[in-house]
């Protein structure tokens, strides 16, 4: 049956403005490197970068989950606040329940994928709308995580609410999670977001399982009659999202020794940034690892650069936002397509 | 179950009074509330407790709140005078007595308790000029919009603005949810920038938190000093450990703030007069201070630090000690 | 009912399905054969595509029993009933594939959502989407977003999908809805050798024409029953009687060139670039057909008489005025109207919308008209929508049903009732037919030749058997342009004769 | 042709489930207030009833924005940061320009409606996705209303930036907006809520404009192909939602009485949460600006109780939460529509 098949002769100034589109994003990064480079020569040398990678390690990790769930469709909210109360797990079973860096690490990790069990399950079961639902867990958490310590944060020596003192303290083994370096150089947490990473990557760019991710996203009746059990992927989406945000956040608890109170909210913020910003990379115009994880790299170059040039704080909210919008005119303005 | 020999309504007990705070968490709050426990429950007080997260409507809300509720008496725990200042009346009209800490509301009728952040920041600045001399390379950890961050930071401003030898290389700092993490991003990329940073002045523990987190990633331990504001357990532990670059804090104790509200509001409500100003001291803790002393918490250090236990600030016969 | 020779290969019985008060299937019972195609006939709303629903595992039966190669089978989900071998086309072509995924990944889809291999990569999706595409000779850009194919080209994706899958019963709802005679033909070509390997092939069509050519044997559904089964050589007119309740008269039009007022002309029109320029026509009161094979501009054309793209040269006027439109707003305040070719892209809102159901659908271009200071009055749209539910005999529950409710060619005659709610000059429809059953189609054809006041209508539709039966004229379009587009010329037989390279098929009785 | 018309035998228990799912908001709300006048007689003075809706006139408003966006399938990220630019450019435009009240009013509201342009236009225009666009903004105004006063808060007699101090002051008849009662009983804030409210539902429920938001937001091609000029609605939604979002940050302007950095902070998260409730209202699945005000009522009633009721603030949250999930599962899983 004869269709025919795409124009052969696609103008070449298509062709550079795909290209100028695709790899806008990097560019612009590079510019972004060269800029900061020259301005303050100490940026570029290696131990900076890595703080820069560092740094954003927890919201690319984060950002990973929240892009998972959105190619299937749906939209994980939660993930800041399961983040926080990964932080406040971690300090209360090693401070107050006085587990060791293992068993917390992986009752943490246990309790994430529970989350996002829930989460899931009101979703799939219930019929809540994602957002809706990971609106309340949102909520739930962000108070829950205070009860057992009547609000206060936990750390070693602490008054618990019975007025007893906690036993317990960080185990030196768990603090390496967050300050240890790989060959002495590359952190860990930037280790673990690489390999979150590329798992990912790897997950959903090269096996089945992500093409029915994005094919729930898609269109999930379409998947359904295709014979993908539609239900059981978006439970798994919102497991992984819920298991990768509470490894962000035991990566947040061993850097910060403490369980620190806070709702999570603008790590929320970030990773879901993180993971729009990545719909531009490659001009994929969908959620996906790779961007994600550049997105999140993006920013923090950004904020880093900023800092070392001495920018007062709200600049750096400021230029955040323009780069945003310059990078995404980039990327969508030049020659979108046609409907 | 009223206090003998109190004066009314004390002797009959079951005065309910409102306490709304500005803050939404922290430590710092949570030795204020505990404070404010503990004196209300030795008065026979009962406190209903509230939180406006930051929100400075949020907080008129609660005020008024309060009013509807019908308590005796409010405190005021921070905020900014111009929102606030028009609720705080309106209590007064419905007859309810207002004592407010550390935020100004220019009304005779209210007595504001103080903790002096300027005290608090010079006691701690004049260390760092003690320790360092007068000229040396500094930063600043800062906010603007948060009332006490602001008033501490005027006192960098003023004593860099005093001693010429002082380079005020660099301001920075973000708050979200992340602050001790996020700030040790930052420090580091400063630390980078500027290798001869010899000292650093952190308005608030968490931030000094994360420029130790910072400085002892990068290894310069011996080289970055810290002066910081606030105390808690954590806090001592952190200064307390070999090799911290957190040399010295100036703190009030949260809880002893607590109480001396409580005891002001106390006397409002029973007629008599606090006085305008309650003023609680700052103390300056040192690094050598605890080390000294083997002081690993809290409560340790008001143990030691009589000065830091407790406060005379609005006392009465009438009123129970604290338990 | 005919005794099948071969083994039965798919057997349902007594099945029952209710949608609310909506009573959809009543006891169906039905067998196919290894080796036989059994076309499935049915009026809009019937039963059938429920029916294949419950076949296919996504939907659950109220009552009744199923039993596939002798094993009695019940399915859960429409993975288990593939799993056992049953491959389906559904007639809705917005469920055919999953938009933001290339056409090889759709064409691939099966294997992916199912038991395919683990890894893939770009390159290894392709290989096979093209060993895919290749059982029935489709030639698509691989790498295309699904998402802007045409609804024919998704429905031949979908198609070749479910030949991939090697099943023992393959089930086909409304295949060819939108595939021209040429595509049409290579598909019952290819049903023909799969048949001959075994496979029990159950097919539904409202095209007679479709059914002449391969069926084996034809059973109708009525009022969620089996009410009658013809074997070879099907009696199409006793067919058609049992399941619309009456015979079918056939339907002639043409014969005297019109010469009527021009409402609308083109002059020297290149469609696209390259392609050979023509003129046309349209008088007051006649009914145009236009027919041609997959691709070759119908829609196109219709798209510019619209005012949704414009030509690559050449005018058109309107009421001898130059012709130019800023938008499909503009277009229909004009009275130029369009139904264009997918229903469910171009005019249904999910079922939550206000303004889902059938008076909500039928209201919205005409909302501007009707409410001109603003503020809806709900009683005047039920009013008109409940005139067209008695007039085109919509199956509904009432006006405020919502059009996910309604079977798949009663949504198309809401859609086509929509334009039928206000006078206009020019009526465009592509593709309108698709889905409806014989019996509702002349009931719209009646009304749009009796509507034909001051307007000329224009249809493309790849069915020539639907072109011979409501067109005052037919025209016939090859790569993008008209073929005898005079409308002077001789008889209607010998414009089709004369032109495409597919040969028509004859009308069935 | 029949129609079969309903067989009237509809089953009498689905009536059940359906009018409870239409109304168990409703019927939350009551036994909320209920239970909390209980416990605490004071709650249910008409006092405190108007102050809860004057705690919820500012997150009620910016939620209509949000859910009239959401209608036109879009989605506001930056009503917050509006809302707080709005407090700062209405500040700024008394203490610094020394203008007075309805200049101060006309003119952030005017700013309101050229940001929801602005995002309107990199939407519909440029192409960018709605989630992204509205989150580039929100970071833009997060740093740019900082900008003019270095981060400072707005004071009467502050020191600018150029080491002047700043001459003009609050005009005091700009403070009734917040600040004064009709007939000395009804909170202002709480009056232009409710004109809000009804003129918005009055649009979107009962004009054919709101007919064409929603039809935008079901299928945005279907809409256009029957005539609505989508890309002027979809612009119209935001400007109506940027409007919303000023007019909301004067209410807090007018209330706090400077422009406070801090201001706003929670509020997108509210609004958001506030028409996603909405969804559940009368069972409509979608966004609509009953359920969004409801909603918001729902929310500020649980908050004023648990307070009165002296429970601590990680309580609040937890069970804003829980109600929250509570009533979705109830909404939503009660008979659900069927495969
Ligand atoms: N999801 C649903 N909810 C309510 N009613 C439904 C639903 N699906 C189908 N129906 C009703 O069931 C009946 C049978 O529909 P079905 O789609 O099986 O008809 P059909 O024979 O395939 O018709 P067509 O030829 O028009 O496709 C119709 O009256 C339809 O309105
Ligand atoms: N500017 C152009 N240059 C070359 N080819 C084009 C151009 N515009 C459209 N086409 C192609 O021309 C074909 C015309 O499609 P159109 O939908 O009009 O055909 P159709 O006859 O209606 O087909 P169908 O039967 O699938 O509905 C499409 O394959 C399209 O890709
Ligand atoms: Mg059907
Ligand atoms: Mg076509």
């Amino acid at each position: 049956m004869t269709t025919d098949t795409s124009q052969k002769s696609a103008p070449r100034a298509s062709n550079i403005a795909e290209t100028a589109r695709r790899y806008a994003l990097f560019v612009l990064l590079g510019l972004m490197l060269l800029g900061f480079w020259w301005a303050q020569p100490a940026f570029i040398n290696s131990a900076n970068l890595f703080s820069i990678l560092q740094a954003v390690s927890v919201v690319a990790i984060l950002g990973v989950g929240v892009s998972i769930t959105m190619s299937a469709g749906g939209f994980d909210l939660s993930v800041g606040s399961v983040a926080a109360s990964a932080v406040m797990a971690a300090s209360y079973a090693m401070v107050v329940l006085q587990l060791d860096a293992v068993s917390t690490f992986i009752l943490v990790l246990a309790i994430g994928a529970l989350i996002g069990l829930a989460n899931g399950l009101l979703i799939v079961k219930v019929g809540v709308p994602d957002l809706l639902a990971t609106l309340s867990t949102m909520f739930l958490l962000a108070g829950l995580q205070l009860i057992p310590t009547g609000g206060r944060s936990i750390t070693a020596g602490m008054v618990l609410p019975d007025g007893s003192t906690a036993k317990g303290a960080y185990d030196p083994a768990f603090l390496l999670l967050g300050r240890s370096r790989l060959f002495d150089i590359v952190p860990l947490p930037v280790v673990i977001m690489a390999v979150v990473a590329v798992i990912a990557w790897f997950l959903m760019e090269r096996t089945r399982f992500g093409r029915v991710f994005y094919a729930i996203g898609g269109n999930e009746t379409a998947a359904h009659l295709a014979g993908a059990p539609t239900k059981a992927y978006r439970l798994a989406a919102y497991i992984i999202s819920g298991t990768l945000a509470s490894l962000g956040g035991l990566i947040i608890a061993s850097r910060v020794g403490r369980g620190d109170v806070s709702a999570g909210n603008s790590l929320l913020l970030d990773a879901v940034a993180a993971s729009l910003i990545g719909f531009a990379v490659l001009d994929k115009r969908r959620p996906h690892v790779l961007g994600t994880v550049l997105g999140a790299i993006f920013v923090g170059v950004l904020l880093n650069g900023l800092t070392m040039l001495n920018a007062p704080y709200y600049t750096q909210d400021f230029v955040k936002g323009a780069v945003l919008v310059g990078a995404l005119a980039l990327t969508f303005g030049l020659g979108k397509r046609k409907r | 179950e009223g206090i003998a020999g109190a004066p009314a309504p004390f002797d009959k007990g079951g005065v309910k009074i409102a306490v709304v705070s500005f803050l939404g968490s922290g430590d710092w709050l949570q030795a204020f509330e505990a404070g404010v426990k503990r004196q209300a429950e030795a008065l026979g007080i009962e406190a209903n407790i509230s939180q406006a997260r930051n929100d400075i409507n949020q907080e008129r809300e609660l005020i008024q709140q309060a009013i509807n509720l019908g308590v005796k008496g409010i405190i005021i725990n921070n905020g900014q005078p111009e929102a606030l200042k028009d609720v705080a009346q309106a209590a007064l009209d419905a007859g309810i007595p207002v004592i407010a800490y550390d935020v100004n509301l220019d009304n005779p009728k209210i007595p504001q308790v103080e903790q002096s952040d300027a005290d608090m920041a010079r006691l701690v600045l004049e260390q760092a000029l003690k320790d360092e001399g007068t000229s040396f390379e500094g930063g600043v950890v800062y906010v603007a919009g948060f009332a006490p961050l602001d008033r501490r930071y005027a006192v960098w401003k003023d004593i860099v603005a005093k001693n010429p030898g002082i380079k005020d290389v660099a301001t920075w700092g973000v708050v979200n949810d992340t602050v001790a993490a996020s700030v040790a991003d930052q420090t580091k990329a400063v630390l980078r920038a500027n290798p001869n940073l010899s000292v650093v002045f952190t308005p608030w523990d968490e931030f000094a938190r994360g420029v130790k987190l910072a400085v002892d990633e990068l290894g310069l331990g011996d080289k970055v000093k810290i002066y910081g504001v606030d105390i808690s357990t954590s806090d001592i532990q952190a200064i307390i450990e070999p090799g911290s670059p957190w040399v010295a804090t100036a703190a009030t104790n949260p809880s002893v703030v607590g109480e001396a509200s409580v005891r002001g509001l106390a006397q409002l409500i029973a007629g008599q007069d606090p006085g305008h100003s309650i003023l609680i001291q700052p103390t300056l803790v040192t690094k050598n201070d605890l080390v000294d002393n083997n002081i690993k918490t809290i409560e340790e250090l008001q143990a030691k630090f009589p000065a830091f236990k407790d406060s005379d600030a609005a006392k009465a016969p009438w009123i129970p000690e604290p338990k | 009912m005919s005794a099948p020779q071969a083994s039965i290969a798919l057997s349902v019985t007594g099945i029952e399905k209710s949608f609310g008060p909506t009573r959809a299937l009543a006891g169906a019972d039905l067998t196919v054969a290894a080796g036989e195609i059994v076309a499935l006939m049915g009026a809009n709303g019937a039963g059938k595509s429920t029916l294949v629903k419950i076949i296919s595992g996504s939907y659950w039966p109220d009552a009744g029993t199923m039993t596939l190669g002798g094993k009695a089978v019940s399915f859960a989900s429409p993975r288990e009933a593939k799993a056992a071998g049953i491959a389906t086309v559904h007639q809705a072509t917005d469920q055919a594939g999953a938009a933001g995924l290339t056409v090889a990944e759709n064409l691939t889809l099966d294997e992916l959502c199912g038991t395919g291999p683990l890894f893939v990569s770009g390159r290894s999706i392709r290989r096979r989407a093209r060993a895919i595409a290749g059982l029935i000779d489709l030639d698509l850009p691989m790498d295309r977003d699904f998402l802007d194919l045409r609804p024919a080209e998704r429905q031949l994706v979908a198609i070749a999908r479910a030949v991939a899958a090697k099943a023992s019963v393959l089930i086909l709802d409304e295949p060819t809805s939108s595939l021209s005679t040429a595509e049409a033909e290579r598909l019952f070509a290819l049903l023909k050798r799969l048949r001959a390997q075994g496979m029990a092939i159950l097919y539904i069509s409202h095209r007679l024409g479709d059914l002449a050519a391969i069926a084996d044997r034809a059973v109708v559904l009525r009022g969620g029953r089996i009410v009658g089964a013809f074997p070879r050589p099907i009696d199409f007119p006793a067919a058609v009687a049992a399941m619309i309740g009456r015979p079918l008269e056939a339907a002639a039009h043409g014969g005297e060139p019109s010469t009527a007022p021009i409402i609308a002309a083109l002059r020297n029109v290149q469609l696209i670039p390259g392609a050979v320029r023509f003129d046309l026509d349209l008088r007051s009161g006649e009914v145009v057909a236009i027919t041609g094979t997959l691709g070759s501009g119908k829609s196109r054309l219709l798209r510019v008489l619209f005012g949704l793209d414009t030509p690559h040269a050449g005018t058109v006027t309107l009421d001898g005025k130059p012709w130019h439109s800023d938008g499909p707003g503009r277009s229909i305040a004009k009275g130029v109207f369009m139904v264009a070719e997918d229903r469910w892209q171009s005019s249904l809102l999910p079922p939550e919308t206000p303004g889902a159901s059938i008076a909500g659908t039928i209201a919205l271009p005409h909302l501007p008209r009707w409410f001109p200071a603003g503020i809806i009055d709900a009683t005047r749209e039920r009013l008109v929508a409940t005139d067209a539910i008695r007039r085109l005999g919509i199956k509904a529950r009432n006006a405020d049903a919502t059009l996910d409710q309604l079977s798949g060619g009663n949504q198309q005659k809401v859609v086509l009732a929509r334009w039928q709610a206000e006078p206009c000059r020019l009526l465009l429809l592509d593709e309108p037919f698709q889905g409806v059953d014989v019996g509702a189609r002349e009931d719209l054809i009646a009304a749009i030749r009796g509507s034909q006041g001051g307007s000329a209508t224009v249809i493309a539709t790849s069915d020539t058997e639907e072109a011979l039966e409501v067109a005052d004229r037919i025209l016939v379009m090859r790569d993008h342009t008209l073929i005898s587009a005079d409308g002077s010329e001789g008889s209607l037989a010998a414009a089709i004769g004369g032109a495409a390279s597919a040969s028509p098929r004859k009308l069935e009785p």
